[in-house]
C-alpha cells in the first residue's frame, strides 16, 4: 500500500520525479528480457513463466502510469488469471519435451529477423518524429480516485462499448464451453468387450507388470524386469516416462542381487547358480530336491503316507 | 409501334434453345425436331425482314429503341442497313442445314459408358446451335454499340462449349488425346477472342468519354454518333480516333482472322465437327468483318483511311499465306479453315478497298463464302463420319464408290474457288475490280489468290475423290437423303447467287453508298472521264 | 523522464512479440507472444492517457484487455481441440490452407 | 429472232441439268437426249445464219438483252448476248462439230457405265463455249472462258480411276486458271479506263485510251489467249489433256476450245491494233508455238500426243495471223475454221483406230490398218492431205494465206516470219506423214498385250464412221468454198477488219514454195518411216529427238521453276506457321502459367509465412504514412 501511494504520489505531478525514472532504468531491461525469454524459451512453461514477469513488471509500470486500477486488474487478470489458464492448457496439452527451435520454414527466420528490426526501427523513428510532449499528469482525472474516473466514463461515454464487450466475453465463453466439449457418439465399451478385443489382437492379455521390482521404497519410478533381467518399459507409467524420469536398475543393484543369490545358494551348499536369472531361476532347483526327496520316499516304503515332518526328520537323521 | 420483328428474329432461337435444353434426357429425336423448328421459324422472320425492308429507303430500317441504361446513355436500339438484312439471312439460312447436317453427331456413342456420358450431349448441342444463332443475329441487328459488344462477346460462351465439347468421331489418334486437342482448340478460341474483346472494352469505355462532351452526355447510339459526327458537332482529336479505331479494328480482326491473328481458326475447325466449323467460318466470324465495315468506317472515317494502307498489306498477306498453307495441309478440315483465312483476306480487302463495287463485294463475298463453305464443309463431314479420318492421305477413288456424294464435294470446292456461274465468282470479282481501280498492285496481288485456290481445291479433290478406290472405301455408302437434302438446296442457293445475284446488289449497294458517304470516300473516275 | 521511454519499451515488446509470432510454432507459445504484443500495446495507451491527462486510454487498454481475455479463452478452447484431433500442438502441422 | 440466240445456249444447257440431276434413269436415252439437243441448237445455228444472211451486211449483227446480272454503281455487267458474223461463224463451228461428235461418241462411250455424265459434260462444254462466242461483253465472256475450262477439266478427268487423267485435269485447269487471271486483269484494266467492259463502248472508244493502257490490257488478253489456247510459255497442259477420251480431244482440244485464245484476240482487234508492241509479242508467240508444236508433233509415238502437238502448232499459225493485225484476222478465222473441220477429223480417226485396237495409241504398234479400217484409212487420209495443205484442199487456202500475210508483214519480220510459216509447212508435212505411215502402211505390229488377247482391228460402228465422212468432206471442200470469190473474207469484213497487204511475193509463188517445202516434208518422212521398216521401240534419236519426246523439257521447266520451289515454300510456310506465328502465341500462354507457378510456390500454406507477410505489410504500410508525414 506503501508502494501504491508512493507511485501515485509520483505520477500525480507533472514532472516526473527522478525516482520514478530509476524504477524504469531497473524494470524495463527485466520486462525485456522477460519478453525474449518469451519467445526464445524453449520449453513453453519457462516462457509462459516469462510472460508472467513481464506482465507484473507492466502491472507496475501502469501503477506508475497512474492507471491504479489497470495496474491491479492486469496483475489479477493477466497473471492471475490468463497465464494460468495458459498454464492449464500446456498440462492438458501435455506437458512434452521442450519443442525443437529447428527452422523448418525456408528463409522465415531471415524475413522475420528484417521485418522485426524494420518495424522496430520504424516505429521508434515514428514516436521520434511524432512531437510527444511531456507528461500533463491524471492530478484532476484522477481527482475523485482512478477508478471512479474511470467508472464514470466507462458508464457513461462508453456505456455500449461495454454492454458490447459483456456480450463478448459470454459470447467467448459459450464458445470455449461448445469448442472443448466432446460429445459422446457411441456407448462406452464394457469391460468384458475390451478384454476380448484385447485377446482379439492379442497385446497384453494379463493387466501390465507391476513396477518396482526389489525396490527399496516407494517405486512407482523403478520399471519391473523381464526373466532376462531387462527392464520392462511397460511397468511405469508413461508420464514418467514423458517426463524422464524414470529410474532404471542400477549394474550395482544387479550385482548385490546376485550376490544375495549366492549367498542363499551357499548357505543350502548347493552349487548356486549364479545368473542374471533370479528367483525363477532358483525353482527348478527346488523342483528336483522335491524329486529326490520323492524317489526316497518311494525307495523305503516302509514310511506310512502323510507324515512329512517324519522324512524331513529322517534326511536329517541320514545326514 | 409496329411489331418489333427484329427482336422477334433474335428471340425466336433463344427461346428454341431453352425449348431444346429442356427436353428430357431421354426424348433425343424430339429435341433435334424442336430445334429444327425454331430454325425455321427463325428463317420465316428473317424472310419477313428481309420482305419488309426497301432497298431504296431509310439507312436503318425496321427500327426499335428503348433506354436500357440511360445513365450510361446505353439503349436497345435495334435496326437493319442493307448488309445487316443479307447477313440475317445468311444466318437465318444456314442454321437449319447446320441442325439437319449435325443431326447425328451429339448422339451419344454406343461405346461410351453411362459414367462418361455427358449429361444430356444432344439437347446441349442444339441448344447451344441455337443460341449462337441468337447471339449473332442479335449482333448483326444491334445499332447500340454497348449491346453490340455484349452479344458480341458472349457469343464465345456457347462456341466455347460446342468447340471443347463435341468433335467429331473422326480418330485417327486416341480418344484421350482427341479430348486434349479439342480442349487446347476451344481454349485458344476463347482466349484469342477473349483478348480482342477486352481491347475493345476499353475502346468502348474510351468512346462514351470521347462522346460525353456531346449535348445529349456520352452516348453509345451508332446514329447518333455518325449523326453528331456529319454534323460536326463532334470531333476526335486524331490521336483518340486512331487508338479508338485500333481497339475496335483488332477485336474484329481475330473474329475475322486476320494474319497474324488467325492461328485460333484452324483449330477450332479442325476439332469442331462438321457443323460447328461450318459455324465458326459461316456466320460468327462474319460478325468480325460486318462490324469492320458498319463500326469501324462508320465512326472512325479519318482513322480508318489512316489505316488503310496497313490492312490492306495484311489483308493480302492472309489471301496468299492462306492459300499456300491450304496447300500444305494434310487434314482436310484444316484445309478448308486456311481456304477461309484466304477468302476472309479477300473480304477485308474489299472493305478497305473503299469503293462501291469493293465493299459491296465483301458483303456478297460473306454470304457467299458462308454457303459456299457450308456447302463444301458439310460434304467433308459427311466424308470424315464415312472413313472416320480427317486425313486427306486415308481417302481415294471416292468418287467411283460414292459419285453423288463426290460430286456435290466437287461443286462445293468449285463454289469455294469462286467459279464463274456460282455466287463468289460474282463477289471476288468485285472484291477485285473495287480494290484494281483504287488499288491496281494490291488487285494484281490478289489475283495470285485465285490460282492457288484452284491448286488447293483441285489437289484436295483429286486426292480424295479420283484414282483407283482404296480397299477401305470400297463398299463406303453414297449420300443419305437427310444429307442430300442438306446440301442440295445449299448448291441451288450458290448457283442461283451465281446466276441472279442482282435482288442481294440493289439490297446492299445503297448502304454501301451510305457507309462510302460517312467514310467521304467515292468511287475512282474512269481513266477517259478524268480525262476529258 | 518523457513519454518516450515508455513508448520505446512498448515498441520493442510489441517487435519482440511479433518475431514471437512469426519464430514459434508451438501454438501456445504463439499464442503467448501475442499477449505480449496486446500488452505493449496497452503500456503505450496508458502512457499517452498520462501523456493528454485523460482517462480515455485506460479505457481502451481496459477493453484490450477484456478483449484479450475473451480471445484467450477461445484461442486456447481451439488449440485444444487441434490438440485433441492432430496430437500436436505445431502451427505447422495445420497446413491446410494450401489448395 | 433474237430470242432463238438465247434458245441456241439454253438447249445445251437444258441438256446438261437434266442429265446431272436426273440421274440413273436417264441412262438408257441419255446420250440421245443430249445428242438431239445439240442437234436442236445446230438447227437454232442454222435458223439464225440464214435470217442473217437475208440482211444487208452492216445491220446483220443481232444482240439480245436477257437481264441484268451484277449492277453496282458504275459496274453494269448484263446477261447479253451479241451474234455477229464473226459469233455467227463460230456458233456454225462449234454447234455442227459438237453434234457431230456427240454423236460419234455414242458409239465410242458405248461400253462406258457413266455415259450419261460424259453427254452432261458435252452439253456443258456446248453450251459455255456458245456463251463464250456469244457474250457482248467482257465479262460474260470470261464466264463462258471459265466454263469451257470446267468442261475440259471434267471431260480430260472423265477416267478418273487413272491417276494419270485426274492429274491431267488438274493442270490444264490450273494452267488455265493462270490465263484466266489474265483476263481478269484486263476486264480491270477496261473498267478503270472505261467505266465499262461492253464490247461496243471499249471496242468503240479504244483509240482514246493511252497507248500504254492498250499494251497492258493487250498484253493481259494475250496470257488469256495462251492459257486457253496452249501457246507458250502456258502451253504445257495440252499434251496431258490427251488423257481424255478421244471424242473430247477432237470437240475440245482440237476443233473449239483451243480457239478460243484466237477468238479472244481477233474480237478484241480493235485494242490490238492501238498497241503495235502488243501485237509483236503475239506474233512472236504465235511464230514460236508454231515450230514448238511442230517439232513436238514430230517426234511422239502416241498418236495423240502427236495430233495435240499439231493442234498447238496450227493455232501458233492463227496466232501469227491475228497479231498480223487486219491483213491477218481473217486468215486467222478461216485457218480456225477449216482446222476445226481437218483436225477434228482427224482426232476422230485416231479414235476410231484405238477402238478398233483395244485402245493402243502407240503408232509404233500399229501399221498396216488400212486394209482393216478402210473407212477410217479414207477419211483420216483426207484429213491429212487437207492439213499439210495438198493444193485446192482446205488447209492449202488458208494455210496459204497466212504465209502471204507473213510476208506481207514487210520488212525483215515480214521475211522471218514467211520463213518461219513456211518452214511450219515443211514441218507438219512431215509429222502429218509420220502418223499416216505408222499407222496405216507398212506391216502389222502390233502384238498380245498384258492379258494376251490380240487385238483384232475392225472398223467402227456407222455412229461413228458418219461423223469421220462428214468431216472429212468439209475438210476437203471448205476451203475452197471459202476462197471462192472471196466468201468468207466478205462475210466477216463488216465485223472483222481486214487490209490486204502488199507482200514482196505474190500469191502464186506462196503456194508453189509452200508446196514443194510440203513435198519436201512428206518426202523426208517416207525415207525416214516408208522406205525402211519401223523399230518396235522408238531408237534414242539425237538430243533434240529426245527433248522434243519430252516436249521439249517444258515440264521439267514448270517443274524447277514452280511445282518444286512452290512445295518447298508450302512446307516451309506450314512449320514456320505452326513454329513461329503459332509459336509467339503459345509461348506468351507458357510464359503466364510458369509465372503462376512460381507464384503459386510463395502460398505454402504455412499460417506463419502468410502471418509474415501480413507483418512485412503492415511495416511497409507505417513506413508509408510515415514517408507521407515526412514529405
Amino acid at each position: 500500500m506503501s508502494t501504491l501511494t508512493a507511485l501515485s504520489s509520483l505520477a500525480a505531478e507533472t514532472s516526473t520525479s527522478g525516482g520514478e525514472a530509476a524504477q524504469f532504468w531497473i524494470l524495463a531491461p527485466i520486462a525485456v528480457a522477460g519478453g525474449l525469454g518469451t519467445v526464445l524459451m524453449r520449453r513453453a512453461v519457462y516462457s509462459a513463466l516469462c510472460l508472467a514477469g513481464t506482465m507484473v513488471i507492466l502491472a507496475l509500470f501502469y501503477l506508475a502510469n497512474g492507471a491504479y486500477f489497470l495496474g491491479v486488474v492486469q496483475i489479477v487478470v493477466y497473471t492471475g488469471a490468463v497465464m494460468m489458464l495458459f498454464l492449464f492448457v500446456l498440462m492438458l496439452v501435455g506437458v512434452s519435451a521442450a519443442d525443437s527451435l529447428k527452422e523448418t520454414l525456408k528463409g522465415q527466420r531471415l524475413i522475420t529477423a528484417g521485418f522485426g528490426l524494420g518495424l522496430g526501427i520504424l516505429l521508434i523513428a515514428g514516436i521520434g518524429q511524432a512531437s510527444v510532449g511531456s507528461f500533463t499528469g491524471l492530478a484532476e482525472a484522477n481527482a475523485q480516485g482512478n477508478v471512479q474516473g474511470l467508472a464514470s466514463l466507462l458508464f457513461t461515454r462508453y456505456m455500449v462499448a461495454f454492454e458490447v464487450t459483456g456480450v463478448l466475453l459470454t459470447v467467448a465463453a459459450v464458445g470455449a464451453t461448445m469448442l472443448t466439449h466432446r460429445e459422446k457418439i457411441e456407448r462406452s465399451k464394457s469391460q468384458r468387450e475390451q478384454s476380448e478385443e484385447r485377446v482379439k489382437d492379442g497385446t497384453q492379455v494379463p493387466p501390465l507388470p507391476a513396477p518396482g521390482v526389489y525396490a527399496r521404497h516407494n517405486a512407482v519410478d523403478i520399471p519391473g524386469l523381464l526373466p532376462d533381467g531387462t527392464p520392462s518399459p511397460l511397468t511405469v507409467s508413461a508420464t514418467l516416462q514423458e517426463r524422464g524420469q524414470v529410474r532404471e536398475v542400477h549394474h550395482e543393484a544387479m550385482g548385490s542381487l546376485a550376490a544375495l543369490e549366492q549367498r542363499t545358494a551357499d548357505h543350502q551348499n548347493r552349487p548356486g547358480s549364479v545368473s542374471g536369472a533370479l528367483g525363477p531361476g532358483a525353482r527348478p532347483e527346488r523342483e528336483s530336491n522335491r524329486g529326490e526327496s520323492g524317489s526316497t520316499r518311494t525307495t523305503d516304503a516302509t514310511g506310512t503316507a502323510g507324515d512329512d515332518g517324519d522324512s524331513d526328520g529322517a534326511e536329517e537323521a541320514g545326514k | 409501334m409496329s411489331f418489333p420483328l427484329l427482336t422477334a428474329t433474335v428471340l425466336a432461337p433463344a427461346i428454341g434453345a431453352v425449348a431444346t435444353a429442356v427436353v428430357p434426357s431421354a426424348r433425343r429425336t424430339l429435341a433435334k425436331w424442336v430445334a429444327l423448328a425454331a430454325s425455321v421459324v427463325t428463317a420465316v422472320l428473317a424472310a419477313l425482314v428481309l420482305i419488309r425492308f426497301e432497298p431504296g429507303g431509310d439507312r436503318y430500317q425496321l427500327t426499335e429503341s428503348h433506354a436500357w441504361i440511360p445513365d450510361f446513355g446505353v439503349s436497345y436500339e435495334l435496326g437493319v442497313d442493307g448488309i445487316g438484312v443479307a447477313l440475317v439471312a445468311l444466318t437465318a439460312v444456314l442454321v437449319p442445314f447446320l441442325i439437319g447436317a449435325g443431326w447425328n453427331d451429339a448422339d451419344p456413342k454406343e461405346d461410351e459408358t453411362p459414367a462418361g456420358r455427358r449429361w444430356r450431349p444432344t439437347q446441349g448441342f442444339f441448344a447451344l446451335i441455337l443460341m449462337v444463332e441468337a447471339m449473332v443475329v442479335m449482333s448483326f441487328v444491334a445499332t447500340d454499340i454497348f449491346l453490340f459488344y455484349i452479344f458480341f462477346e458472349a457469343m464465345l460462351i456457347p462456341m466455347y462449349f460446342l468447340i471443347g465439347g463435341f468433335g467429331d468421331r473422326a480418330g485417327e489418334n486416341s480418344e484421350s488425346q482427341q479430348a486434349k486437342q479439342r480442349s487446347y482448340a476451344a481454349v485458344k478460341f476463347l482466349l484469342y477472342n477473349l483478348a480482342g474483346g477486352l481491347i475493345m472494352l476499353a475502346a468502348i469505355i474510351g468512346l462514351y468519354v470521347a462522346t460525353s462532351d456531346l449535348p445529349g452526355g456520352g452516348t453509345f447510339s451508332l446514329q447518333a454518333i455518325t449523326e453528331a459526327r456529319a454534323s460536326g458537332e463532334l470531333t476526335f482529336a486524331q490521336n483518340t480516333e486512331r487508338l479508338l479505331f485500333l481497339g475496335f479494328f483488332i477485336a474484329f480482326a481475330i473474329k475475322a482472322p486476320l494474319w497474324p491473328l488467325h492461328t485460333w481458326l484452324p483449330n477450332a475447325m479442325g476439332e469442331s465437327t462438321a457443323p460447328v466449323a461450318v459455324l465458326i467460318t459461316a456466320v460468327v466470324d462474319k460478325v468480325g468483318t460486318f462490324a469492320m465495315l458498319r463500326f469501324c468506317l462508320g465512326l472512325f472515317p479519318e482513322a480508318s483511311a489512316w489505316a488503310t494502307p496497313v490492312v490492306i498489306a495484311l489483308a493480302l498477306v492472309s489471301i496468299v499465306y492462306g492459300a499456300l498453307l491450304a496447300i500444305g495441309q494434310r487434314d482436310m478440315k484444316r484445309l478448308i479453315a486456311y481456304a477461309s483465312i484466304s477468302h476472309f483476306g479477300f473480304i477485308v480487302l474489299g472493305i478497305f478497298a473503299m469503293t462501291s463495287q469493293g465493299q459491296s463485294g465483301a458483303t456478297l463475298y460473306m454470304v457467299n463464302h458462308g454457303i459456299a463453305t457450308a456447302a463444301l464443309m458439310l460434304v467433308a463431314g459427311f466424308l470424315i463420319s464415312r472413313r472416320g479420318s480427317r486425313l486427306i492421305a486415308d481417302y481415294g477413288g471416292v468418287q467411283k464408290t460414292a459419285p453423288i456424294l463426290a460430286g456435290t464435294f466437287l461443286i462445293g470446292g468449285l463454289a469455294t474457288l469462286s467459279l464463274p456461274g456460282t455466287g463468289p465468282f460474282i463477289s471476288e470479282f468485285l472484291v477485285l475490280v473495287g480494290t484494281f481501280t483504287r488499288y491496281p498492285v494490291a488487285g494484281i496481288i490478289a489475283c495470285a489468290g485465285i490460282v492457288l485456290a484452284a491448286l488447293y481445291v483441285l489437289i484436295l479433290y483429286q486426292r480424295t475423290m479420283t484414282g483407283p478406290v482404296r480397299p477401305e472405301l470400297s463398299r463406303m455408302p453414297d449420300l443419305r437423303p437427310r444429307e442430300l437434302a442438306v446440301v442440295a438446296p445449299l448448291i441451288a442457293l450458290l448457283i442461283f447467287l451465281g446466276v441472279f445475284p442482282k435482288p442481294l446488289t440493289d439490297i446492299v449497294e445503297p448502304s454501301v453508298q451510305h457507309t462510302l458517304s460517312d467514310v467521304g470516300e467515292s468511287d475512282p473516275e474512269p481513266e477517259l472521264e478524268a480525262r476529258r | 523522464m518523457s513519454p518516450e521511454n515508455y513508448l520505446h519499451l512498448s515498441a520493442l515488446l510489441f517487435t519482440i512479440g511479433a518475431c514471437g509470432v512469426l519464430l514459434r510454432r508451438n501454438a501456445i507459445v504463439v499464442f503467448m507472444s501475442i499477449e505480449l504484443m496486446l500488452n505493449a500495446a496497452n503500456l503505450a495507451l496508458v502512457t499517452f492517457s498520462r501523456m493528454h491527462g485523460n482517462l480515455d486510454g485506460q479505457i481502451m487498454a481496459f477493453f484490450v484487455m477484456v478483449v484479450a481475455a475473451a480471445e484467450v479463452v477461445v484461442g486456447l478452447a481451439i488449440i485444444v481441440m487441434v490438440y485433441r484431433s492432430r496430437h500436436s500442438a505445431s502451427v505447422d502441422d495445420a497446413s491446410l490452407m494450401k489448395l | 429472232m433474237e430470242s432463238l440466240i438465247g434458245l441456241l445456249v439454253a438447249a445445251p444447257l437444258l441438256g446438261a441439268a437434266v442429265l446431272l440431276v436426273g440421274g440413273r434413269r436417264l441412262d438408257r436415252f441419255g446420250h440421245w437426249l443430249a445428242t438431239g439437243l445439240a442437234a436442236l441448237s445446230f438447227t437454232f445455228a442454222a435458223v439464225l445464219f440464214f435470217d442473217m444472211l437475208g440482211r444487208e451486211g452492216a445491220d446483220r449483227a443481232l444482240s439480245q438483252h436477257l437481264y441484268s446480272w451484277v449492277p453496282v454503281a458504275d459496274f453494269q455487267a448484263d446477261i447479253a448476248f451479241q451474234l455477229d458474223q464473226l459469233s455467227m461463224t463460230f456458233v456454225l463451228l462449234i454447234t455442227s462439230v459438237g453434234t457431230l461428235i456427240h454423236l460419234y461418241s455414242i458409239g465410242y462411250m458405248e461400253h462406258d457405265v457413266r455415259r450419261r455424265r460424259f453427254f452432261a459434260y458435252l452439253n456443258l462444254f456446248l453450251a459455255a463455249m456458245l456463251v463464250l462466242v456469244l457474250a457482248d461483253n467482257y465479262l460474260l465472256l470470261y464466264v463462258g472462258w471459265e466454263g469451257v475450262g470446267l468442261a475440259s477439266f471434267l471431260l480430260i478427268g472423265f477416267w478418273q480411276h487413272k491417276p494419270s487423267a485426274a492429274t491431267a485435269a488438274k493442270k490444264a485447269f490450273v494452267v488455265n486458271r493462270v490465263g484466266d487471271i489474265g483476263l481478269a486483269i484486263a476486264i480491270f484494266l477496261m473498267f478503270s479506263t472505261f467505266g465499262t467492259f461492253a464490247f461496243g463502248p471499249v471496242l468503240g472508244s479504244a483509240e482514246q485510251a493511252s497507248e500504254g493502257t492498250l499494251t497492258a490490257i493487250g498484253l493481259m488478253l494475250l496470257l488469256a489467249a495462251c492459257g486457253k489456247s496452249a501457246q507458250v510459255p502456258l502451253q504445257s497442259w495440252l499434251g496431258d489433256a490427251m488423257e481424255g477420251p478421244t471424242p473430247v480431244s477432237a470437240l475440245i482440244h482440237a476443233a473449239t476450245m483451243v480457239t478460243a485464245g484466237v477468238y479472244l484476240v481477233v474480237r478484241s482487234g480493235a485494242i490490238f491494233d492501238g498497241a503495235p508492241d502488243a501485237q509483236t509479242v503475239v506474233v512472236i508467240v504465235g511464230a514460236v508455238t508454231l515450230l514448238f508444236g511442230a517439232i513436238v508433233g514430230c517426234a511422239k509415238d502416241d498418236i495423240k500426243k502427236a495430233l495435240a502437238g499439231s493442234t498447238m502448232s496450227q493455232i501458233g499459225y492463227m496466232m501469227l495471223a491475228t497479231g498480223l493485225g487486219p491483213i491477218g484476222y481473217v486468215f486467222a478465222i478461216m485457218h480456225l475454221v477449216t482446222h476445226g473441220f481437218f483436225k477434228a477429223g482427224l482426232f476422230l480417226g485416231a479414235g476410231s483406230v484405238m477402238h478398233g485396237m483395244n485402245d493402243e495409241v502407240d503408232m509404233r504398234r500399229y501399221g498396216g490398218l488400212r486394209k482393216y479400217m478402210p473407212v477410217t484409212f479414207v477419211t483420216f487420209g483426207l484429213g491429212y492431205l487437207a492439213i499439210i495443205g495438198f493444193p485446192y484442199l482446205s488447209g492449202f487456202f488458208s494455210k496459204d494465206e497466212i504465209i502471204y500475210a507473213a510476208f506481207a508483214k514487210g520488212g525483215t519480220e515480214g521475211w522471218i516470219l514467211g520463213g518461219v510459216t513456211l518452214l511450219g509447212a515443211a514441218l507438219t508435212a512431215f509429222y502429218m506423214t509420220r502418223i499416216m505411215l505408222l499407222t496405216f502402211f507398212g506391216e502389222k505390229r502390233w502384238q498380245r498385250d498384258a492379258e494376251g488377247n490380240e487385238p483384232h482391228p475392225h472398223e467402227s460402228p456407222k455412229s461413228m464412221t458418219i461423223p469421220m465422212i462428214v468431216l472429212a468432206v468439209g475438210s476437203v471442200g471448205a476451203g475452197f468454198f471459202f476462197n471462192l470469190n472471196h466468201n468468207f473474207v466478205d462475210w466477216l469484213s463488216p465485223v472483222v477488219p481486214t487490209a490486204d497487204g502488199d507482200s514482196p511475193i505474190s500469191h502464186g509463188m506462196v503456194s508453189v514454195a509452200a508446196t514443194v517445202l510440203m513435198l519436201v516434208g512428206v518426202g523426208a518422212a517416207w525415207l525416214q518411216y516408208g522406205r525402211r521398216p519401223v523399230p518396235e521401240v522408238a531408237p534414242t534419236g539425237r538430243w533434240i529427238t529426245r527433248a522434243a519426246r519430252r516436249d521439249l523439257l517444258q515440264d521439267d521447266f514448270n517443274h524447277a521453276a514452280f511445282v518444286t520451289p512452290g512445295n518447298y515454300l508450302t512446307r516451309g510456310l506450314v512449320y514456320v506457321d505452326h513454329k513461329l506465328v503459332d509459336g509467339v502465341v503459345n509461348g506468351t500462354a507458357a510464359m503466364f502459367g510458369g509465372l503462376s507457378g512460381r507464384l503459386r510456390k510463395t502460398q505454402n500454406g504455412f499460417a506463419r509465412s502468410y502471418a509474415a507477410s501480413m507483418f512485412g505489410g503492415a511495416a511497409i504500410l507505417i513506413a508509408v504514412t510515415l514517408l507521407m508525414r515526412a514529405v
